[in-house]
């Protein structure tokens, strides 16, 4: 799970090859077959390694790849007993190097568009003012049909892009529901009663962020008051909570 | 620099703040000068504004910040504005305010003029005639606000079977969403953990 | 009335419409004059913003609309008040595929995927949510699939006025771009084959 970001770094099998094409200075006319497959599978291999989730495309390509270099394997002699007719050899890597050069195009048109993107960064603009006090009569806006989904996610996407004028933090209060102390107690109790580990995720019953919030903290506070115990057995592995017992209750389980 | 371009980026800064406004010191410290040379320049901006015909906006103070608006002489031209027939059928201020209800209701006026960020009333009202909104029921707490949700003929007017067909919000603008909430969620947790 | 009033006016109801913009036609019906002539108030507008320095906003052609907004030479200022925008997540994939159908449209999904060699069902879905991009049809013949085109919102985004305006479509590819990329990958790649 944690290295999924790294896969982006290549778009696809296609991406792939234009970096290692360019990383080995090839022309991308003539594609050294051999030398471009056991990089590619190399790569494969690694990510593998890397537990990478290799999308099936990419071992598609190596299969491709595959192809073509036992193709240009073939005995060129076969050339030879063609060249009398007048059609002409097919290069094999033809059609990969056609796909490679359109879909290079449209990889640097995606740079143009970032520019542009940054480029309209820059320019600021503000929201449409509040004109209630200048319509005479209040008659609703004019209904007519032409307003679709795709608008209304516009007008919001549009929204959610105004850049909003910096407020301190701490002038926005949330309403918290349910207050730490209150979820702390609930938890120890809940524990208590099931008198043995419980898993850490079991704790986050409501799935209402303010609530996993709370309920986080308050199990923050009490393992910083020694009130539960928390165990992981492996990296990653399941984290396990359980009641601290005190007092007399010790005697009795032990 | 000159005081020229003090008058560019003020007018820059005015402008994306929008009915906020702005407070001497904020713009004094954009600008890095104190507030006194800032008071001048501002100063200066509203005579100039104010003496300039060509110019349709000027700066006006309220509570205790300045901002920009329209001038009172154009207001007719406003009212032309608002009732003129190709401006768009649902304006864009009622469009937001029907995307941030569609996907937060029940929510209350206060939460989407926050989000917003200016009064909500009239796409309130517009939408409300339209019955592509209507009120759902009332807040807890003091006040007890009305919370706003959408209507079957919301769904009939998309073409909608159901709310869940609605399209997803990008990932991205989801956790904006609930940035308020992160905020609020390390406040405490540095508190907690500070304490 | 002068011709004096007419930029005062303007900048009134340019200023009203905020991001929403103004239509020619929109701008024409406050002015009482015809589009022609309104056009040319515009142009003499938008040079009078440029060429002032004291001015700090101008009026740019977004969409099919004018818009004012502000000069991006003091976006350094902005920044130091506004948040900043949180414009500049489109993934790599989403901005390839949006390349593909800028230029392609309209353009059936497997040909997209055609020419990525990569399933692009997340992209789209993406960028459909983003507004950027649209179902604009069906293809004829067997699967009727959906055809994709920009919207609106790709226009606003990219601060265009129209698909006119796109940067004609690469044909002699700069071979040092594709290099600075996934530079971070290889590392770890040496790290793991090196191992």
């Amino acid at each position: 799970m944690q290295y999924n970001v790294k896969i982006d770094a290549f778009e696809g099998p296609l991406d792939l090859l234009l970096h290692l094409i360019n990383r080995l200075e090839i022309d991308i006319y003539d594609i050294p077959v051999a030398q471009i497959t056991e990089q590619y599978l190399i790569y494969i291999k690694t990510m593998t390694e890397l537990k990478l989730d290799v999308a099936s495309e990419f071992l598609v390509m190596a299969a491709t790849l595959l192809a073509i270099k036992s193709k240009m394997l073939l005995p060129k002699q076969e050339e030879v007993l063609f060249e009398d007719e007048y059609e002409i050899e097919e290069d094999p890597r033809d059609e990969l190097v056609e796909k490679l050069i359109e879909y290079r195009k449209y990889k640097e048109a995606a740079n143009d568009l970032k520019q542009l993107q940054e480029e309209r960064g820059l320019m600021f603009t503000k929201p449409p003012s509040d004109l209630t006090e200048f319509a005479k009569d209040k008659k609703p806006e004019k209904d007519e049909r032409n307003v679709s989904l795709y608008d209304m996610l516009a007008a919001f996407q549009k929204l959610m892009r105004r850049k909003k004028l910096q407020r301190p933090v701490a002038t926005k209060i949330a309403r918290q529901e349910i207050s730490i102390e209150a979820r702390m107690t609930e938890i120890l109790d809940e524990l208590k009663t099931f008198s043995g580990r419980k898993s850490f995720y079991d704790l986050f019953p409501n799935p209402e962020k303010i609530h996993l919030v709370v309920s986080f903290l308050a199990i923050l506070e009490l393992i910083k008051r020694n009130d539960i115990l928390v165990e992981q057995e492996e990296n990653f592995g399941e984290i396990f909570v359980e009641a601290v017992l005190k007092g007399a209750e010790v005697v009795g389980n032990y | 620099m000159g005081i020229t371009n003090w008058s560019s980026i003020l007018e820059s800064i005015l402008f994306a703040a929008g009915d906020e406004g702005l407070t001497l010191k904020q713009m004094a410290e954009v600008l890095e000068v104190d507030e006194r040379i800032t008071l001048d320049i501002v100063e200066q901006l509203i005579q100039e504004y104010e003496q300039d015909e060509k110019r349709g906006i000027n700066i006006v103070q309220l509570a205790g910040t300045y901002q920009l608006a329209t001038k009172k002489e154009n207001a007719p031209y406003l009212t032309k504005l608002v009732e003129s027939p190709s401006t768009t059928t649902i304006s864009q201020a009622a469009l937001e305010t029907l995307a941030i209800i569609a996907y937060r209701q029940p929510i209350p006026r206060a939460e989407i003029e926050d989000i917003r960020g200016v009064k909500t009333e009239r796409p309130l009202q517009t939408l409300m005639s339209k019955a592509l909104i209507k009120e759902v029921g009332r807040a807890e707490g003091p006040g007890r606000a009305y919370l706003y949700g959408t209507t079957k003929e919301f769904l009939d007017y998309f073409g909608l079977r159901s709310l869940d067909e609605l399209p997803p919000l990008p990932e991205k603008v989801n956790e904006e969403f609930v940035q308020e909430e992160a905020d609020l969620f390390f406040e405490k947790f540095q508190e907690t953990i500070n304490s």
